[in-house]
């Protein structure tokens, strides 16, 4: 059942719909919510979609992983080891700017009582 | 000399300043004021010198970390460095009447600042790029949110929330380079980029030009500046105007000569940045906050570079390098004096130029606005007037109008404040302003002087810089070799 | 079987994200973002990347929940 | 009776916005699959295995791209130097643990066997799936569990500042040592040989870069996490 969903091609077909739609979720919600948290969610949801979209995208079924281990040390049959550094690198940066948004929020919340991005205006004089 | 010092010193010390901390309470301060004036040192012989290397790190380029230094890209490492020594020793007079708490927090943003900003600039990896563009975003956010005022807390969400948003499109961008062309390498990159669909090609130039865009605050994704210039604090401001933003601006323009060397991108860029040069000036003409007001003028002044860098030829590219110097050393100029303004004055309403009672801040802040209008003999003339001979010469007589129609605008308001700052009336006492401050002061309006009446004394150096940076033959053949 | 399985986890993912976003309750809402970080931890193990799954289930799945909830009890905490 | 649920306009046109960008990339994406290209990782696939190391993620994040694991724990210290200014100096303890004898006892138990866990995973990241980021957060997390369950418990922030300091020295000075001795910054200055492939003590500078990078990584996650329980302590 479902054997033409494990053509390369069409694994490549669905994780670009799948993950775009999930970036699309972010970005909704990043256009249409106001309370800080959600917004940080939005941003965090955005940053998934991209990473899967890239390794699921590199991905090759045929490979292993790039790991030498007894029985995989075929080199040339292994996946590409620097989209998952990059994303390693990524989803530790994500996950820095996303705290440090939330203490920003919270000390912003305990100084005005203000939760929602729209009601930010110390600047309007 | 080795380049990767300009980068492993400020990093090294940043992690160290705990360490350092035990020394007294003075010791993080005098050592980083120390060692960036070291790099400063270092920026100025290797400037004197002809030197132009590539510095390896771990394996070699094309599938490695590399850092390229040339003369344009020490031109901006010694800018940089500059601005910050000098932001330090005046934060040392500064400190004696009002300090800020965590002082050694405060020197660990500026070290990683400079640390990032310069690299920024020598990067040639693309992803490394991105790991430096969010280094110097989250230091931006933390000094704009340093005081921890209602506002400053609310400029530090804009700016977190934007540039948030910036790095996730940068990052789209990285991703489809990646996978469409199976490099990092700036050079490889270019030279493969040619080849790509047009559609891809697209893509990748509109997300780099969204992510970049939030940056080097254009137009349509410049909404959240001026409320981040307000709500920061004066002294951090003249940082975010003469390093950050000059980061982010070579950086982009550096991708943007490699990736699209012609064509109708940059055409669409000349027009971007003539706009937004022109929507900033007329934003800035009702302000009557001097912060909000400078920051549209930043805003006006990054968009006319935006323009000229986009121009991709030498004479314009040279400008483009004459206003950078020109602004950021005015811009820093001013920020600073609005700080001791600030600092005395407690209020900043453009009217209180009016009480402002020292004829020495009111000397520089003059020739500081002057050289930003580009009247002749300050140092913004020459990048102006190069600017718009370049466009009357490429035929660009359109921008040419928005341009000189957008300077008269900025003209008028910054009339406006040399009036208010000349006006006879209530005077307050005198502002006193600490030595140290004053040469600072003073060594900064003797560089917009003489880059003003001698312009031909840097030319051949903004010559052969504009050239460098526009030679990707050679950059791409420094890099990979014969590849 | 493998194909099967992205769709399904694909399509679990954006369900949850949008029930996430578009939650009334933060506390709810967030709870289902711990849901989306563990089914891209299931997708990145499907993708041959068991780095980056290790990665993502602590840090996106676990650290940055625990934050987001602890916020949430920092901005309740003076209602 | 039906109430008549009506969306406002901006979710409508959030909706409409979002869509429409995401559509037309979706478009843009599906025109052109990247084909099975040379990539630079193939070529790096073949210089790791000569560098004794059997997970090519972590001779890749370490060594090959190690610069930008280096910028990465800038940004994290950053990070946790911002969060500690931000919810610094105001009362203390906001969340107040009720905690009963069951998780007490539990998290004592558990605490050793997480961090067992995490030094493991820190240390053997070259040899298998993990390093020092996965074990860093681990060891974190445990510290977690002991802040939630045990009301007084609190890491000496002196302790977190040193860990953090010296390993972040550490990383900057092992690439200095690169630098002078191998002319190159990072460069692998430690006998690195094939044949030890698959040992504990293998592959150079690279599972001492790793442990390095997972003390920096625990120490900044545990006072991020401690600065968000307790708020106070950290000046």
């Amino acid at each position: 059942m479902f054997e033409y969903l494990n053509q390369a091609e069409v694994i490549k077909y669905i994780v670009t719909i799948g993950s775009m739609t999930l970036f699309f979720v972010g970005l909704f919600g990043l256009l249409t919510q106001k309370h800080f948290i959600k917004i940080f969610i939005s941003i965090a949801t955005m940053e998934t979609a991209l990473f899967l979209f890239f390794i699921g995208n590199m991905f090759n079924k045929d490979f292993t992983a790039p790991i030498i281990s007894e029985g995989f040390t075929d080199i040339a049959k292994m996946n590409d080891p620097i989209p998952h550094a990059m994303i390693l690198t990524a989803i530790v940066i994500g996950m820095a700017v996303l705290a440090l948004g939330v203490s920003m929020s919270i000390e912003y919340y305990k100084l005005t009582g203000n939760t929602e991005i729209d009601k930010m205006n110390e600047m309007r004089h | 000399m080795s380049s990767i010092l300009f980068i492993a010193l400020p990093l090294l010390f940043g992690f160290s300043t705990p360490i350092l901390n035990k020394f007294g309470k003075n010791a993080v301060v005098y050592s980083s004021t120390s060692m960036q004036a070291f790099l400063l040192y270092l920026a100025f012989t290797l400037l004197s010198g002809n030197s132009s290397h590539i510095e390896v790190i771990s394996i070699a380029p094309p599938l490695g970390i590399s850092f390229v230094l040339n003369s344009v890209s020490l031109l901006f490492v010694a800018l940089f460095t500059l601005m910050m020594t000098l932001f330090s020793l005046y934060y040392l007079s500064h400190r004696k009447t009002k300090p800020y708490k965590n002082e050694t927090k405060f020197f660990i943003l500026l070290n990683m600042l400079l640390a990032a900003s310069i690299g920024l600039v020598l990067s040639s990896d693309i992803f490394n790029i991105y790991v430096f563009f969010e280094i110097a975003g989250i230091s931006a956010y933390i000094l704009s949110s340093y005081e921890k005022t209602p506002s400053a807390l609310e400029a530090g969400l804009k700016y977190l929330i934007t540039g948030a948003v910036a790095s996730l499109f940068l990052v789209f961008a990285i991703v489809l380079i990646y996978m469409n062309l199976g490099s990092l390498n700036l050079a490889v990159i270019a030279q493969g980029f040619e080849t790509l669909a047009f559609n891809t090609k697209l893509l990748i130039s509109v997300l780099l030009l969204i992510g970049f865009g939030f940056k080097v605050e254009i137009f349509p994704l410049n909404f959240w500046v001026v409320d981040v210039y307000e709500g920061s604090s004066t002294l951090v401001n003249s940082l975010f105007s003469s390093i950050v933003v000059k980061a982010y601006l070579f950086v982009f323009f550096h991708i943007v000569y490699l990736f699209l060397p012609s064509g109708e991108f940059s055409v669409f860029l000349i027009y971007l940045g003539a706009l937004s040069m022109l929507a900033a000036e007329i934003a800035g003409l009702r302000q009557t906050n001097l912060k909000r007001l400078f920051a549209y003028s930043s805003l006006g002044q990054v968009a006319l570079i935006f323009t000229a860098f986009a121009m991709q030829n030498i004479d314009a590219v040279q400008a483009a390098l004459f206003i950078v110097v020109a602004h950021s050393i005015a811009k820093f100029i001013i920020f600073l004096a609005l700080t001791n303004i600030e600092k005395e004055y407690k209020s900043m309403d453009i009217t209180r130029l009016k009480e402002l009672n020292s004829p020495f801040l009111r000397a520089m802040m003059l020739i500081a606005m002057l050289s930003l209008l580009g009247i002749p003999l300050f140092a913004g003339f020459i990048g102006k007037f190069l600017v718009l001979k370049s466009l009357a010469v490429s035929g660009f007589i359109g921008v040419l109008v928005l341009i000189i129609i957008a300077s008269l605008l900025e003209s008028v308001y910054y009339f406006k404040l040399i009036g208010f700052m000349f006006t006879k009336g209530e005077k307050r006492e005198v502002l006193k302003i600490d030595f140290i401050q004053k040469l600072i002061f003073i060594i900064l309006s003797f560089a917009l002087l003489l880059i003003g009446i001698v312009p031909f004394f840097f030319s051949g150096f903004s010559h052969e810089s504009a050239s460098i940076m526009l030679d990707n033959a050679s950059y791409i053949l420094n890099l990979v070799g014969g590849r | 079987m493998i194909g099967f399985t992205i769709l399904l986890t694909f399509f679990g993912i954006i369900i949850v994200a949008f029930a996430s976003i578009t939650q009334k309750k933060l506390a709810d809402s967030i709870i289902l973002f711990m849901g989306v970080g563990l089914g891209s931890v299931v997708l990145f193990f499907i993708f041959n990347a068991p780095d980056v799954a290790l990665t993502e289930a602590v840090i996106g799945a676990g650290i940055s929940s625990l934050i987001f909830l602890m916020a949430l009890k920092h901005l309740k905490a003076e209602v | 009776m039906s109430i008549k649920r009506t969306l406002p306009t901006s979710v409508l046109s959030g909706f409409a916005l979002s869509g429409a960008f995401v559509l037309t990339i979706l478009q843009l994406l599906l025109q052109n699959i990247p084909k099975d290209i040379d990539r630079a990782g193939d070529s790096l696939l073949q210089l790791n295995a000569s560098e004794g190391v059997a997970n090519a993620v972590t001779t890749v994040v370490v060594y090959f791209r190690g610069f930008d694991t280096l910028g990465e724990i800038a940004v994290l210290f950053i990070a946790a130097l911002g969060i500690g200014l931000m919810l610094g100096e105001n009362e203390r303890c906001v969340i107040k643990a009720q905690s009963n004898f069951m998780l007490h006892t539990g998290a004592k138990l558990l605490f050793p066997i997480i961090t067992l866990y995490g030094v493991y995973v820190m240390s053997y990241g070259h040899l298998s799936p993990g390093g020092g980021f996965q074990g860093g957060v681990i060891i974190a997390s445990g510290i977690l569990l002991l802040l939630i369950s045990h009301r007084d418990f609190e890491v000496p922030h002196s302790f977190i500042v040193w860990l953090e300091t010296l390993a972040g020295v550490a990383y900057v000075l092992i690439g200095l040592i690169g630098l002078l001795t191998l002319d190159v910054f990072l460069g692998n200055f430690l006998p690195h040989d094939v044949s030890q492939m698959g040992l504990l003590l293998s592959g150079g500078i690279i599972p001492i870069i790793y442990i390095i990078v997972g003390i920096k990584v625990g120490s900044e996650m545990s006072a991020i996490v401690q600065s968000l329980i307790k708020r106070g302590d950290n000046v």
